[in-house]
């Protein structure tokens, strides 16, 4: 008798059965990469020279020399022209170079570089670079490229830097959501801060 | 706080960050974002200056005369937030809320940014070269006694400049002028003690009998006072300290008394002479001064019950040692010397002298101490203005048309001078009716010494030292300005010192041993001190305080009825906004005031009863008269007052000084009678009797708390308990 | 997170006071304010205008009741002061009573908002995300002590609340809130924040006074400490203790003892058990006068 | 007594006039049209103002923070319920009476929801991030709060909303079908002809129909109950005095249908005016109605006077005082206003001569629905400004102009739709109407033949 309600009982079925699987999908979504758009900064600074492998002719340094404040401060910040300066003063090679003049030019003038950001976060939103930092590459000894990678991506084999992460909520949340070693020796494990204030300001 | 020194080389170069960083963040941009933004990084950053990590730098606030030390959190080259320093003796790390809008005076979007001169009714801007030029012109031929000076309060290296500057054309007419300062207060301290400034120990009295002093909101040094009052409500030994408040309208300190005494204004040294009277302990010819006034007189006189006169006598035999204060409303009238040292004689009764009431330490440099301010000073002045004796003058760090009482016709005579430079922050009222105006440095940006004019604990020299660099390129610090003038006049004696950051440094480091560098060398000396903010002298107190009574001859007027204007004004000075200086601080503007919870605006305060008999209620605009002007205001029925007296607070009413004071409330000055001290010649601030009449105009009063008004309906939200059943001795 | 996370992990989601399985740990950030110390200057809330962005709203939005200090700063007369046939003055002063935010550890605030703006934190605070919120102002509505103050206007675009260069004032590391959304106290969540990741970097918990809220920090009395409830070397859990003032409880030793109590603490509104974590101390007058 | 109606009407005569409200109204319906545009357009202009200013605009504030855009929303929630009472509860009471008006009180109820829907949306600080609120998997990862009230709220009106449109078309079909066979070619015959489904009305199709509607009816009722005992619940769920009352669920339920009794006279009077329903709008179900309304308004002054007394008789000294503000404070005359319109005035239906007096009822049913907006405003209003924490008790709380602005052009909108809908479709049920008919001709017949019997 109730023939009639046979479509609509399917049609409720479907419905649901799409819903939850729509939304367990959400977590593999989240880890997918998904390209940023390509930034021109004032110079076009080399990452895979500086920071790449020996065999694709990089210099292998370690991101931390520049990029010093992450381990110390919630910003990274950019390193100061002095830095760059500070090899760079002493390798003729590449001196005459145009992106090496214009990095001299900004140094004589005394002006500092006006870089772009890359990794932009929304304004509400705090990411602590010491604590990720301290928490994978000091406790639990990761390599340091494969850290500063979980969100900047492979930089090593780019030029100028260029977003390769989502960065979105759900993407981060997938992340505190996993199970993490607390240090290299000990298998202690423990899910990243979940509540709301830990990154949101 | 910085551990390594710095100088001000480094100091300079924190650049960067500034210009974007300050980009308003908010909900605004809910998405992640590439390459819209842009990050300055630094050219070359100290090691110590890391993004997104504040650094503190040391200096002195500025707000007040107290001389606070605070120290300013440095960000990415902007000083975002000032705490207190906790080295200072005077304030151990803790700011009072002018202290903390100290920012909002620096980054306050109405402060003159360019040299000014008057052409007709309008300021030009001009550069500094030609400001300099056109004061050498004026100056060059006038002599030394046609040139004034006057200023607030100045005290350390600018002092001497200063001094030497008017000294380079035999100029004595420095005027220091406080309009709230405790003038007669240290005069008769002076009388009575032998010094104008004591220190008091609040903290080691078991009782402190206050006759209006307000020493929590804005006596002296208020936030040095509250922690010691803070000590002394726990309790020396167990017994926490018992705080009575004598005076016509209630203060914060008054709020916070355990008995709080409304007195007939004027009164209060009859009132002390009566305690004394009841106290019975005095001999010889105090008891001869004081033998006929005996309870019933003085409660007659006074208003205050005999019943209250026997309770604090027995309380002050009962509890020693006490302290007994001399503040603003007792010291506001003709005979206000009288008053003080009347109530001067209590301590000396009660024998605190010594006790709670020291010699303060003093630094031993006497041509940096504190040129402390007066109005006596204004009157001097607005007299030669009248005159004509002054041709050329000079204002800094003072703003008299605003804060000159009505009855002093002191903008009239103003205008007599020829030439009139003043040395502004922003275009107050007083910088309006300038010849030539000189942007300053906030004092944030500024170098200098300061010498607290209250001396907490030892002597100490406060040093000012920028929190970032300039704002506004084209301000100067009053010293460098002091130095390129000088120059003007001695340039061989100053050539040496290219800034008045040169000239600091090289003053502080020829004392060095004095100032407690010996064996130092020049530059660890040097980064040390900037890095404290505080140099700590050995300098004691020269001169003990009399442990006798002084001259006992006083003359107290009994309150006088006046049929014309039946009311006492008092204007009460505010918390936040003081003598109107404040007034344009936002955030000062919008803190209620404690006790009504008004805000942006002015009220007259009176007695619910007296309201009644004249069918006032709250929010009335009532018109307020005096023999030399009126102003209309919106009415507060206020409980804490006197009812033969009306209140309305200080500060508010500019007619100029930014957005943020323009158009609010109305100004009191205006309607103060020109009465003075007989004995020291002071300004008499609450010497003006009024008559308050009805407009027929209602507004809403623009107040904080709600239309249930202060009252714990039912609820217990404030919980209240009496002594006999709690021991705070116990307590963490 | 996915429905079946959603499904697992939703006691994470929902901290409410302690209960035997989750009881707070390291941290419960507390307080303490003495009200006999107070003096009802104001210091705190400026300082909380200056540490937290605070908009300056001014007069006539003011006269509307939408000011947006956090801090608050309240005085009470005696009820019978200044009426017909009450007391003529205030004889013994005015009570003031800073009021903030009370951070409450069943939060009435927190159950009503609909998209789960505010929270609590493992650390027992009372969260707020200002860009989860929309604005249905269920929260405020639900708080018994009207501590939430909600942005009635773009006070980042409204003229003279941050001019040119005062916008240079602003913190970082707070957000400037725009129209529709609620805030409140936050405990200076921020300076919370700074110092216990510097105590984790170092491998320690933050010790009692490594970290002040900014009202704490400027009171020039001393009424306001602030720290560790867990700690039970803490100023705050001493003096907590001392009142044996609990926080899980909504009637305390005090109320019980007959006849007027000898202890000061209390806590406003406790009877709604929403289990705030402000103490105050009663202020004391003196009898002898 | 006079008839519900005359058993003698043709059934074409019947097709006849319904259809004929499709085509030639009276002049006033082309007035109240646009009017009713005009009022929205007000609305629409404030909502603008306020979207792009913020809702400060609306002179709400701390603590005050909620103010008529809740009140009007529970008032038009309110109004929803009379269309189910009318079709689904009286259908399975099989109270033959309620089939000339049932079909335009089930309108009444969809668009009275849809103008609630507006309401929660004009009420948010940012209306803009609404989709927060919404339970979808989304990139941040997050869902809305289950444990909030609101959200419950939103899921019931949604739900109620799309069931009683269901139930509307339902009940529809056979009459479209009707449409379709009577219209001229045109838009409006493509529209009926596809609305219709294809409706022959063959034995198996009324089976179907007959159990669909049953099925949906059940289904209804319900969930009427159900939402506004949710509404209630957003009060009830809270803490404040004056809304933490247990009795709030079956006495917003009372309100609601006794507002939605009181909006079916006046429309009732209205439609059967602007129509000409005089035939089938007949007195004596006017009647019947204004009876039902009596009954329901002495219920909820009944549930009043309960809420009052559990209050008065509480230790909630809060609650207390919150009542005692009521009837002496700010809001007195609004309060004491309500109680009139909501007690006093409905007393009128007691008498017979009343009860079918056309001016008299239009004027007592407006007056009723604004007692129970009066209602609505006077459980959010006072406890706001006289809540626990006396240091807010509030002073400036009278909504602006903008905020008036917008609840006045709710009523405009759903004037418009529901004026719109009669236009459109047919508000009186045919086929209905001629069961009605042919079963009072049938009883008729029926007593006559056994007059017969007798001699």
């Amino acid at each position: 008798m109730f023939r009639f309600l046979r479509l609509s009982v399917l049609f409720a079925v479907l419905f649901v059965s799409a819903g939850s699987h729509a939304a367990d999908a959400s977590q593999p979504l989240s880890t997918a990469d998904d390209l940023g758009p390509q930034v021109d900064q004032p110079i076009e600074f080399p990452h895979d020279r500086h920071a790449g492998d020996a065999a694709q002719g990089g210099m292998q340094i370690n991101c931390m020399y520049c990029h010093t404040y992450a381990r110390r401060s919630m910003t990274a910040g950019i390193p100061p022209t002095q830095k760059c300066i500070g090899c760079h003063q002493s390798i003729e090679s590449v001196r005459e170079t145009p992106r090496i003049k214009k990095l001299f030019e900004y140094w004589e003038a005394k002006k500092p570089i006006p870089w772009k950001k890359v990794h932009d976060l929304p304004d509400f939103v705090r990411f602590h670079h010491e604590r990720h930092i301290q928490r994978f590459y000091f406790q639990q000894g990761k390599p340091v490229q494969e850290v500063c990678g979980y969100c900047h991506g492979n930089v090593k084999t780019m030029t100028v830097a260029r977003r390769t992460k989502s960065l979105s909520m759900g993407w981060c949340v997938s992340c505190h959501e996993k199970q993490h070693p607390v240090d290299a020796a000990s298998t202690k494990t423990a899910q990243g801060p979940n509540d709301c204030w830990q990154c949101h300001k | 706080m910085m551990e390594n020194g710095f100088n001000r080389r480094d100091f300079l170069k924190v650049l960067g960050w500034g210009g974007t960083a300050v980009a308003l963040s908010g909900c605004g941009n809910t998405s992640v974002e590439d390459g819209r933004e842009t990050v300055n990084s630094y050219v070359e950053a100290a090691d110590y200056v890391i993004p997104g990590i504040g650094v503190y730098f040391n200096s002195t606030c500025a707000q007040c005369d107290a001389g606070c030390s605070i120290m300013g959190k440095v960000r990415e080259g902007r000083v975002l937030k000032l705490e207190g320093n906790p080295d200072s003796a005077i304030n151990r790390g803790k700011t009072c809320g002018l202290g903390q809008a100290g920012v909002q005076h620096h980054y306050n979007p109405d402060r003159v940014r360019e040299p000014l001169q008057r052409k007709g009714e309008i300021g030009v801007t001009i550069t500094w070269e030609k400001a300099y030029e056109l004061i050498a012109e004026k100056l060059k031929d006038v002599s030394g006694e046609e040139i004034a000076f006057l200023s607030g309060g100045v005290s350390g290296h600018l002092k001497v400049l200063l001094d030497n500057y008017l000294a380079s054309f035999g100029c004595r007419n420095h005027f220091v002028y406080e309009a709230l300062a405790p003038a007669v207060v240290r005069a008769a301290n002076k009388k009575s003690y032998g010094v104008e400034m004591p220190r008091y120990n609040i903290n080691k009295a078991k009782v402190v009998l206050s006759f209006g002093a307000d020493f929590l909101g804005a006596w002296v040094s208020p936030v040095h006072f509250s922690q010691q009052y803070a000590q002394f409500r726990k309790g020396v030994d167990g017994e926490r300290g018992v705080l009575i408040q004598i005076e016509p309208k209630m203060t914060l300190t008054g709020a916070n008394a355990d008995r709080w005494i409304p007195v007939r204004p004027g009164t209060e040294g009859v009132l002390a002479l009566g305690i004394i009277n009841a106290l019975g302990t005095a001999g010889g010819d105090i008891a001869a001064l004081v033998k006929d006034y005996d309870k019933v007189r003085v409660s007659k006189e006074t208003g205050v019950p005999p019943g209250h006169i026997d309770k604090i006598a027995a309380l002050l035999k009962l509890r020693s040692p006490s302290l007994v204060l001399a503040g603003s409303a007792a010291e506001g009238y003709a005979h206000g010397s009288q008053n003080a040292a009347a109530i001067n004689l209590l301590n000396h009764v009660l024998g605190n002298v010594g006790k709670t009431v020291e010699a303060a330490a003093e630094v031993p440099f006497p041509q940096m101490a504190p040129a402390r301010g007066n109005t006596a000073a204004l009157k001097a002045l607005n007299d030669g203005l009248a005159a004509g004796k002054y041709k050329v003058l000079f204002n800094y760090a003072a703003n008299p048309i605003f804060t000159a009482p009505g009855g002093m016709k002191f903008k009239d005579n103003w205008a007599k001078a020829d030439f009139k430079v003043v040395f502004a922050h922003y275009m107050d009222e007083t910088a309006l009716q300038a010849d030539l105006v000189l942007p300053l440095d906030s004092a944030l940006e500024d170098w200098g010494t300061h010498v607290p004019e209250y001396m907490a604990d030892g002597a100490q020299i406060n040093i000012q030292q920028p929190l970032m660099e300039r704002l506004h390129a084209n301000t100067r610090g009053m010293g460098d300005i002091l130095l390129a003038l000088i120059k003007q006049r001695r340039p061989e004696d100053y050539k040496s010192y290219e800034d008045y950051y040169g000239y600091l440094r090289a003053a502080m480091l020829q004392n060095k041993a004095a100032l407690g560098g010996g064996g130092m060398d020049d530059d660890t000396f040097w980064s040390e001190t900037l890095s404290k903010g505080i140099v700590k002298l050995a300098g004691a107190a020269t001169t003990a305080v009399h442990s006798k009574a002084g001259a006992t001859d006083l003359t107290l007027p009994a309150a006088t009825q006046d049929a014309q204007y039946p009311l006492q004004l008092i204007p009460a000075v505010n918390v936040s906004l003081r003598d109107g200086r404040h007034a344009n601080l936002p955030w000062l503007q919008e803190s209620p005031d404690p006790l009504t919870t008004i805000v942006w605006d002015s009220w007259v305060e009176i007695h619910p009863k007296k309201a009644l008999e004249m069918d006032i209620t709250e929010g009335d605009i009532i018109e307020v008269t005096s023999r030399t002007g009126s102003v209309k205001a919106q009415a507060y029925l206020f409980p804490g007052i006197h009812p033969d007296a009306i209140s309305i607070p200080l500060g508010q009413g500019h007619e100029a000084l930014g957005r943020y004071a323009k158009g609010y409330g109305v100004n009191p000055f205006q309607i103060l009678d020109a009465v003075f001290d007989k004995e020291t010649g002071e300004l008499a601030m609450h010497e003006t009797r009024v008559k308050i009449s009805k407009t027929g105009q209602r507004v809403i009063v623009v107040k904080d708390e709600s239309a249930a008004g202060a009252k714990q309906i039912r609820k217990k939200i404030a919980g209240r308990m009496s002594t006999d059943n709690v021991d705070l001795s116990k307590e963490v | 997170m996915s429905v079946n996370n959603l499904l697992e992990n939703w006691a994470q989601f929902r901290h409410f006071h302690p209960v035997d399985d989750k009881p707070h740990d390291p941290y419960k950030w507390a307080m303490s304010i003495d009200l006999d110390a107070c003096s009802g200057c104001n210091a705190c809330s400026v300082a909380c205008y200056a540490e937290n962005n605070i908009p300056v709203v001014g007069k006539e939005k003011y006269a509307h009741g939408q000011a947006m200090h956090w801090i608050r700063i309240e005085h009470y007369w005696d009820e019978d002061i200044g009426v017909p046939g009450g007391r003529e003055f205030p004889e013994q002063g005015a009570q003031f009573l800073p009021m903030m935010c009370q951070q409450c550890e069943a939060a009435p605030c927190e159950t009503v908002c609909p998209v789960g703006a505010t929270n609590h934190t493992a650390d027992g605070l009372n969260s707020q995300i200002y860009n989860r919120c929309i604005g249905s102002r269920y929260c405020s509505a639900n708080c018994p002590y009207k501590v939430r103050y909600f942005n009635w206007y773009d006070y980042p675009t409204t003229d003279n609340v941050w001019p040119e260069t005062m916008t240079r004032q602003l913190n970082p590391d707070v957000t400037v809130r725009s129209k529709g959304v609620m805030e409140k106290c936050t405990f200076c969540v921020q300076r919370l924040n700074a110092a216990m990741s510097t105590a984790r970097s170092e491998g320690r918990k933050v010790h009692d006074g490594e970290v002040q809220t900014a009202c704490q920090q400027a009171c020039p009395t001393n009424a306001i400490s602030f720290g560790n409830l867990v700690d039970p070397e803490s100023r705050v859990a001493k003096q907590w203790a001392r009142q044996q003032v609990e926080l899980t409880k909504d009637k305390q030793t005090k109320d019980a003892e007959p006849g007027g109590s000898r202890l000061r603490g209390y806590r406003i509104l406790e009877e709604l058990r929403p289990y705030p974590s402000v103490m105050y101390l009663e202020r004391v007058r003196e009898s002898a006068v | 007594m006079e008839k519900d109606i005359r058993e003698n009407i043709a059934w074409a005569q019947i097709n006849k006039d319904v259809l004929r409200s499709l085509e030639a109204p009276r002049p006033l319906y082309w007035v109240i049209l646009l009017v009713a545009l005009a009022m929205v357009g007000v609305g629409v202009g404030c909502e603008i103002y306020q979207y792009q200013t913020g809702i400060g605009v609306a002179n709400m504030n701390n603590p005050h923070v909620w103010g008529l855009y809740i009140a009007t929303f529970i008032f038009w929630i309110g109004m929803s319920h009379s269309g189910t009472l009318l079709s689904a509860i009286l259908h399975l009471m099989h109270a033959d009476w309620r089939k000339p008006i049932y079909r335009f009180a089930e309108a009444m109820t969809t668009f009275s929801l849809m103008t609630a829907g507006l309401f929660v949306m004009i009420h948010l600080g940012r209306l803009w991030q609404f989709y927060y609120s919404l339970p979808y998997p989304n990139e941040r990862g997050l869902w809305p709060n289950f444990q909030s009230p609101l959200l419950w709220d939103a899921m019931a009106i949604f739900t109620y909303l799309s069931s009683s449109i269901i139930f509307l078309y339902v009940g529809m079909i056979p009459d479209l079908a009707i449409c379709r066979d009577n219209m001229h070619p045109g838009w409006r015959k493509k529209l009926y002809s596809l609305l219709a489904l294809g409706w022959e009305g063959t034995d198996r199709q009324w089976r179907n129909f007959r159990v669909t509607y049953l099925t949906v009816a059940c289904f209804l009722i319900p969930l009427a109950v159900s939402v506004h005992s949710i509404v209630a619940s957003d009060f009830a769920m809270s803490q404040q005095p004056g809304w933490h009352v247990t009795s709030f669920p079956p006495y917003f339920v009372a309100g609601a249908l006794y507002s939605g009794c009181a909006a079916i006279i006046s429309l009732f009077i209205i439609l059967r005016y602007v129509f000409k329903f005089e035939e089938y709008m007949t007195l004596s179900i006017l009647k019947k109605t204004s009876r039902l309304t009596f009954a329901i308004a002495m219920v909820w002054t009944y549930l009043n006077a309960v809420e009052f007394a559990s209050v008065w008789y509480s230790h909630d000294e809060a609650a207390k005082d919150v009542l005692i503000q009521k009837a002496t404070g700010t809001y007195a005359p609004f309060w004491w206003m309500m109680i009139f319109c909501g007690s006093v005035v409905p007393l009128m239906l007691a008498f017979k001569r009343f009860q079918a007096n056309i001016p008299v009822l239009f004027a007592v049913s407006l007056l009723l629905n604004l007692g129970m907006w009066l209602e609505r405003w006077m459980i959010v209003a006072p406890t706001f400004s006289h809540g626990y924490y006396p240091w807010a008790w509030d002073h400036d709380q009278w909504p602006s102009l903008v905020q008036w602005g917008i609840v006045f052009g709710s009523f405009g909108w759903f004037a418009l739709l529901f004026m719109v809908f009669c236009k459109v479709f047919p508000s009186v049920s045919m086929y209905e109407v001629k069961e009605m008919v042919y079963h009072r001709s049938l009883a008729l017949k029926n007593g006559e033949t056994a007059e017969e019997g007798v001699h």
